[in-house]
């Protein structure tokens, strides 16, 4: 067959869930030997527009991917502009019928994290390094709707789980610090919460880091960051861009030609999912890991409907 | 013959502007030499040289019998050389003993020992006679206490040749008094002084030796006794020049200028004017002399507006003025020639035009509208050039490319032309070398017959002597008293200028 | 009450203490070149760019000694660039501070690129951070909760409060630091006195960069242990404004940016209850502007001191001609 | 005599000089570049080759680099003024958000006849940049607190404050971080039909013009640039130092204003968080590389205009990403300020032109 050409642009390649996109970007290169090529937006929102005509008209490319909600206008007028481009966009859906759109359910697995985190909390002292104190903690990137998602996943399932825990939430307001991150953190564990989940990208790596000084919990996202901090990280909620570039670019490799349409990729299909990280899988009671499972079952059936943040 | 200093064929060229021009001097240990020579003739620059601050050319440099390289002032402080610069160079954060040892601290276990720095700035003071406290700041020093430590800076550093530039500009008569004293003890002790001066009765007065330079070249070395005045006066300027009395016709005009009872402060906040009260009439020049320093600068900023004045009143033309913007004062008809000409006077980095533009810059023919006319304004310049002889290519010049005095007349130009019937002109001359002061002073009895009422800030006895109608004198903020100009008394201004009264005087004899 | 005592507590210095090394750090830094009269707009850069050679040393020597060095290093590779082009060639200081900022920004990424395969971010992959010191006794004679005041933090930390002293120490007893003030305070008497300008500032320059790269090297390797591009986030920046407004003093230094980190660590605090993200990270950069334009007032004693004078005086009987020669009546 | 002739000469001689310098810190810059392109593998020709097509290759090209020289010229006018009367507007940034914002909200929140719509959106974007250095400006004529400071911090706090006007108070429902779209009546007409380049670029150029003019032919100009070279001479002059002073620094907040209101209505017709960050600094250091003056300006900007633009192709085409762009900008930027020739005899009077 020919040989399928593939390019992906964001700006966040650098970040938790786009790096689990260039994972699977890669992996699909090693199995099926695409050829690949990926751009980085960088910051500057007047450079959208040429960077996707660049591409574009170079015409080479089968299929482009586009992650990030800030890309989503540029993509639009320079998709009308090339209708014969095929875009893939990824993390979203709009209404228009001339792309691929790849959804991503982070309320779901945002849900079953924050189960996870209620149940365990509410286990209090009961739990190794779980006080009393029945508060958990979130530290989300920017303050943006993506991220509100997230929290709102989050806390809809630490409620359901355990309706006494209390969530307390706060923004680094940026996604490259740390530091502030770590610092944030600090904090919310200084105020009684023994669970922090993270949805802040390299910032979040500061959390995992304040976990394992702070001797409590957290919870990683997008990838697994169970190694992050070793017999701290409860678990991570996966959103698999991994799984979802695979499985366009394996359909597009093998002859079934992606076309416009939504693709979602939720609880039930593997899209999202929570890990938990092996050493508290091994100490985390029967009883819970039952509950967890069925609550998961109930989502996946619908049976709990999660609000979207807007 | 025992040397100090020998230089032999110094040339030093800045750019394609030669300013030393082979010089040879020679400075015999043990005597007081003095270098003199109108502005920009190359003194600083030859014993920048000397000192290693600045490097030849061309030319030798032996220093106690040894020709050396001198490339650093470290190497001319190591040979025994001390400079007390003609602007002083203390670090005003600083206390008078670091002052006195920076560059050869004195450290033990590599930490700045303190105390023995004062001990050591103590005794000092105390073996040459100028009284310090070392552990002062700098900072709010006087200027003459600043010259004592700049001199105890040298001799702590076992100097012994002292070169002093201009060193009594800014001392008051008994002040230079005390320095030539505290210099000639030196040099009964076997020390050497060079030390350059535009003083010629100083000069006349304690030298031994005077070398005389014009246009970067030596003109003369002489021993002083085989000198006259007249004689040096010839051998700078290349001419003879008089500082005689300007003839005049006596004029009665109206009281253009009126002050009472003023009182203002100086920047560091002290009072600096004391309930100072004068009056000048059209037609008429009132000096004010006075040693610098002694609120004479103050007192023309306040009455142009740029110092606020803490009480009293100045009328112009019956108006208030303590309350206006130095623009409105000058839409009221004062013209103003700053004493700081560098820094007030002109924009060093503008153009001719551009500073003659200045305080005129929205009023006809110059602009319209807010329009500037650039034309007009080159048009206006290159007359004035023509008129007050000012030497420069054209209007489009930068001012920085002019010499001093050249500067001084783009002022003089400016403010005589502004169109205000009272001019307040403070220092005309400093600095300016004699030839361009007759010309400066020319013009400026041109104003007086004109109708012109000015007031006539000057540190120069003889430049009062020659211009001013009345004289009042300046001591610390106040007027000392007033004496007329046609039949003045040098020493009663002397006396008045160092705070005395010289009625008391004739008492006490 | 309680949210009082949960706002206000040790934890809260113990952030603050975390929050304020890394500016004071590369403050500190900055007080050299400010010191010698050179303004350092590139803080940022060399700060990034030591974090990036800490983290890439510490794996290459799997040691944080090691990191450290190279780290250090790199910053002072940025601070002789810096030195030569406004020292030597006399370039504008903020055009050069900003192109180094941006050149680090760039480099960093794009060696992390060619050194990692990744982009954004660098951690495990064996990083060695900067071990924990232990006050030995310190829990003991405290308390456990009192003793993390000082006790528990990576070395820089106490390096940075400690360097305060040192330097307090270095400018008013060393030669090098006297010289250093000269220079920047009156250049033309250091020459006259033989003392080389240019050396100075180099010499300044360099230690600029040696305390800078402190501060990247802490932010890499102690304060958390990875690297990820633009780390630095405006701490350099930060510190260029503190330096601003403290002359660059050791003791106004630490007072900056004390303030700076306490206002920090407290904001932080006041998110979690309910105040939104946004303005709330403003409040570090609100209470700096406030404290800056505060003590640009206050800056003017004399003048308050004079007002109160005049107050004084037209209350009091008129004071008579000889009464007020010395010091004269205000103008009413 | 002499001083005529030598003045002569030093000036032809100083100009050459400085061309020949400039020259020479370009070729060095690029060198260095070379080296770095070649370290990732890459030909220096081609990357060469690539920027200039993907910033002048053809029409489209050309007008993408003018569309990423518009704001850095406008910011860079901004520099420029506040530099003439002697001070730094770092704070340029801050403005452009806050202009931008201000714009936005006229934009969408009011509906308005075309070209009214247009103006009363700059107008407010204007004032928002003007209103944004008030405080600064005030604190700085009235007691000396260092601009550079102040602006630099008002700089942080403006960002986070239209993020949180745009999140919390304006956000367009089920949108990304941004503000409902402006209503089409504000938007700025396009110059051409296949670019986003729009009359902002226009307004730029006229503003540079007419700055330029402003300085170099008013009563008003003479006094700013009089006030920044030579403040003392100024106020003895009779000109209100202070009121100048502020005027400018509001002047160069308003157009910093105007920037964001250009890049808001002109090209992005909503404002979104982040919408366009660093133009500031690139416009400020284009204006030093200028040296303050608007017409250089116009061709620092350019230059880096074209320079953005090209690296947008450069790393469609090449394997260079857009970091190694940076690089080697700022390696012209660092080259560049050098001025080698000019300044390498060790003479000490070399003055500053400003100080901080
Ligand atoms: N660094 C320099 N660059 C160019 N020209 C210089 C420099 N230094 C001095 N000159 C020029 O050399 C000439 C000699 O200057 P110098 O300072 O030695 O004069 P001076 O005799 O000390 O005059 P004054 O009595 O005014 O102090 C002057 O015309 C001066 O402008
Ligand atoms: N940077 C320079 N390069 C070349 N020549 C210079 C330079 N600066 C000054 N000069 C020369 O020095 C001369 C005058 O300088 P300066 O201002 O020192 O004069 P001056 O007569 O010594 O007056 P004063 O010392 O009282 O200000 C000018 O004529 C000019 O040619
Ligand atoms: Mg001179
Ligand atoms: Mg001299």
């Amino acid at each position: 067959a020919e040989k399928v050409h593939i390019a992906a642009i964001s700006g966040y390649f650098a970040q938790g869930f786009g790096i689990s996109i260039v994972n699977g970007l890669n992996k699909a290169k090693d199995d099926f030997g695409i050829d690949l090529k990926l751009v980085d937006t960088g910051n500057r929102a007047l450079d959208y527009e040429e960077q996707f005509a660049n591409l574009a008209k170079s015409g080479q490319y089968d299929l482009i991917f586009v992650m990030g909600w800030e890309l989503v206008d540029a993509l639009q007028k320079v998709g009308a502009q090339y209708p014969n481009q095929r875009f893939v966009f990824i993390d979203g859906v709009l209404d228009a019928k001339t792309m691929v759109y790849a959804n991503f359910a982070e309320e779901q697995g945002s849900f079953i994290a924050g189960a996870l985190a209620g149940l365990v909390e509410d286990m209090g002292p009961e739990f190794d390094k779980i006080s009393d104190g029945k508060a958990i903690g979130f530290v989300g990137g920017r303050d943006i709707p993506v991220i509100r998602n997230f929290l709102g996943g989050y806390e809809q399932g630490a409620k359901y789980a355990a309706p006494d825990v209390k969530v307390n939430s706060v923004f680094a307001g940026t996604f490259d610090d740390p530091a502030k991150g770590s610092e944030l953190a600090m904090a919310l564990y200084g105020q009684g919460a023994d669970i922090v989940y993270n949805v802040a990208g390299p910032t979040g790596e500061g959390v995992m880091q304040a976990s394992a000084a702070a001797d409590k919990y957290s919870l990683g996202v997008d990838i697994d960051m169970c190694s992050s901090a070793p017999g701290n990280v409860l678990a991570s909620m996966l959103k698999r861009g991994d799984v979802a570039v695979y499985a366009i670019i394996k359909d597009e490799v093998e002859g079934r030609k992606v076309m416009p349409g939504t693709r979602t990729f939720d609880l039930a299909s593997g899209g999202v999912e929570v890990k938990v990280c092996d050493d508290v899988a091994a100490k985390l009671p029967a009883a819970i890991k039952d509950k967890l499972e069925a609550i998961r079952t109930d989502v996946i059936a619908g049976k709990i409907q999660i609000a979207r943040a807007k | 013959m025992d040397l100090a200093v020998d230089l032999s064929g110094i040339t030093k060229r800045f750019g394609a502007f030669t300013a030393n021009d082979g010089i040879d001097l020679a400075v015999r240990r043990g005597e007081i030499h003095a270098i003199i020579g109108e502005n920009g003739a190359g003194k600083t620059t030859l014993m920048n040289i000397l000192f290693g601050l600045l490097q030849p050319d061309a030319g030798t440099i032996s220093i106690g019998g040894k020709t050396m390289l001198v490339d650093s002032p470290a190497v001319a402080i190591n040979e025994g050389l001390g400079m007390v610069h003609q602007h002083f160079k203390l670090v005003p954060s600083l206390t008078v003993a670091d002052n006195i040892f920076l560059g050869m601290e004195i450290r033990r276990n590599g930490l700045i020992d303190r105390a023995a720095q004062v001990e050591r700035t103590r005794s000092l003071s105390e073996k040459f006679g100028l009284r310090v406290d070392p552990q002062e700041r700098v900072a709010g020093l006087s200027v003459g206490i600043e010259q004592r430590i700049e001199i105890l800076k040298v001799l702590a550093r076992n100097a012994r040749t002292i070169i002093l530039d201009e060193p009594t500009a800014v001392l008051t008569p008994q002040e230079s008094r005390d320095l030539f004293q505290t210099l000639r003890s030196f040099v009964d002790d076997g020390m050497t002084v060079i030390f350059i001066s535009h003083h010629l009765e100083e000069v006349m007065a304690v030298s031994d030796t005077v070398t005389v330079l014009r246009d970067g070249r030596v003109v003369a070395t002489k021993p002083k006794s085989a000198l006259t005045k007249r004689e040096l006066v010839r051998l700078m300027v290349g001419r003879d020049v008089s500082f005689d009395r300007r003839p005049r016709t006596r004029t009665d005009g109206a009281v253009a200028l009126e002050v009472n009872d003023l009182w203002a402060r100086d920047d560091r906040r002290l009072t600096a004017l004391k309930s100072v009260d004068l009056t000048v009439r059209a037609g008429e020049i009132v000096g004010i002399a006075g040693v610098a320093g002694n609120g004479q600068t103050e007192l023309a900023e306040v009455l142009s507006g740029l110092r606020p004045a803490s009480h009293g009143s100045a009328k112009l033309h019956g108006h208030d003025i303590l309350d206006r913007t130095p623009a409105e004062i000058r839409n009221r008809g004062l013209a103003h020639v700053p004493g700081d000409r560098m820094v007030r006077g002109v924009d060093r980095n503008a153009s001719l035009s551009a500073n003659m533009l200045m305080g005129r810059q929205t009023k006809r023919p110059f602009a319209r509208l807010g329009v500037i006319d650039w034309s007009a304004v080159h048009g206006t310049m290159r007359a004035l050039i023509e008129r007050f002889d000012i030497r420069a290519r054209g209007p489009k010049d930068p001012a920085r490319s002019l010499s001093g005095g050249n500067i001084q007349k783009v002022v003089l130009a400016r403010e005589f032309t502004a169109g205000g019937d009272v001019l307040l002109i403070d220092q005309p001359t400093r600095g300016v070398d004699i030839g361009a002061q007759e010309a400066i002073h020319d013009e400026i009895m041109r104003q007086r017959a004109d109708g012109r009422a000015i007031l006539l800030i000057s540190t120069q006895l003889d430049e009062l002597k020659a211009l001013a109608d009345r004289i009042l004198v300046m001591f610390d903020g106040g007027i000392m008293g007033e004496v007329d100009g046609a039949a003045m008394d040098e020493d009663a201004i002397g006396l008045m200028m160092a705070g005395i009264d010289p009625a008391d005087m004739t008492e006490a004899s | 009450m309680e949210i009082l005592s949960n706002l206000f507590n040790v934890a809260l210095l113990v952030a603050t203490i975390r929050t304020t090394t890394p500016i004071l750090l590369v403050a500190l830094g900055g007080s050299f070149t400010t010191k010698a009269g050179i303004f350092n707009i590139g803080l940022e850069g060399q700060m990034l760019i030591a974090a990036f050679f800490a983290v890439v040393g510490s794996i290459w020597t799997g040691s944080s000694l090691g990191g450290m060095v190279i780290g250090v290093s790199a910053a002072l590779v940025f601070a002789l660039i810096y030195a030569v082009l406004v020292v030597s060639f006399r370039a504008n200081e903020v055009v050069v501070g900003l192109a180094l900022n941006i050149l680090a920004g760039g480099m960093t990424v794009s060696l992390l690129k060619a050194i990692f395969g990744t982009r954004g971010s660098v951690v495990g992959r064996g990083i060695v951070g900067l071990p924990k010191v232990q006050i030995p006794g310190a829990r003991d004679l405290l308390g456990p909760s009192t003793a993390q005041l000082i006790s528990g933090y990576t070395p820089l930390v106490y390096v940075a409060f400690l360097a305060v002293l040192l330097m307090i120490l270095f400018y008013n007893r060393t030669r090098l630091g006297l010289y250093i003030r000269v220079v920047g305070e009156k250049p033309e008497a250091a020459e006259a006195l033989g003392i080389s300008i240019a050396r100075i500032r180099y010499t300044a320059a360099l230690l600029c960069g040696l305390l800078a790269g402190l501060a990247g090297a802490h932010m890499s390797l102690g304060y958390i242990t990875m690297f990820t591009e633009n780390m630095s986030s405006g701490r350099g920046f930060m510190a260029v404004a503190i330096l601003i407004f403290s002359g660059g003093d050791p003791l106004k230094v630490l007072a900056g940016c004390l303030l700076f980190g306490f206002a920090d660590a407290f904001s932080l605090r006041l998110q979690t209850f309910g105040f939104p993200s946004y303005l709330v990270l403003a409040v570090p950069y609100a209470v700096a502007l406030v404290a800056l334009f505060a003590l640009s007032w206050r800056a003017r004693p004399k003048r308050i001191r004079e007002t109160v004078e005049t107050i004084r005086r037209a209350l009091s009987v008129h004071p008579s001609r000889e009464a007020g020669r010395d010091a004269p009546l205000p103008r009413s | 005599m002499t001083n005529r002739l030598l003045f002569r000469g030093l000036f032809s001689k100083g100009l050459a000089r400085t061309l020949a310098g400039q020259a020479l810190a370009f070729a060095i810059a690029l060198a260095l570049g070379a080296v770095i392109i070649l370290m990732i593998e890459e030909s220096p020709v081609a990357v060469l080759m690539t920027l200039m097509r993907g910033a002048f290759g053809d029409a489209e090209k050309i007008a993408g680099t003018l569309l990423q020289t518009t704001p850095i010229l406008i910011c860079g006018i901004a520099a420029c003024i506040a530099l003439r009367g002697g001070m730094f507007n770092v704070g340029i940034e801050g403005q452009l958000f806050l202009g931008g914002f201000a714009a936005a909200w006229v934009g969408f929140a009011f509906a308005l006849p075309p070209v009214l719509h247009v103006l009363a959106a700059m107008t407010l974007a204007v004032v928002a940049g003007a209103l944004w250095i008030a405080i600064p400006a005030f604190f700085r004529v009235r007691f000396g607190t260092n601009e550079v400071v102040s602006t630099i911090l008002a700089n942080y706090i403006a960002t986070l404050l239209t993020s949180y006007f745009t999140i919390f108070l304006f956000k367009r429902p089920g949108g990304w971080s941004e503000t409902p779209p402006i209503l089409t009546s504000a938007y700025l007409p396009e110059l051409f039909s296949f670019s986003r380049l729009n009359i902002g670029l226009l307004i730029g150029l006229a503003l540079a013009v007419g700055v330029a003019a402003f300085f170099r032919w008013t009563s008003a100009g003479y006094a700013v640039t009089m006030v920044g070279s030579a403040p003392k001479f100024a106020e003895y002059g009779g000109v209100s130092v202070r009121r100048v002073g502020f005027g400018v620094l509001l002047v160069s907040g308003a157009v910093g204003g105007l920037a964001g209101g250009v890049e808001t209505l002109g090209v992005h017709h909503r404002f979104m968080e982040g919408f366009a960050p660093g133009f500031g600094f690139d416009g400020l250091i284009a204006a030093l590389l200028a040296n303050g003056s608007p017409i250089g300006t116009i061709f620092t900007a350019l230059f880096f205009g074209a320079l953005r633009a090209g690296s947008l192709l450069l790393e469609v085409d090449t394997t260079a990403s857009r970091e190694i762009i940076t690089v080697i900008q700022a390696l012209i930027i660092l080259a560049v300020s050098a001025d080698l020739m000019m300044r390498r005899r060790g003479d000490r009077t070399g003055e500053r032109r400003w100080k901080f």
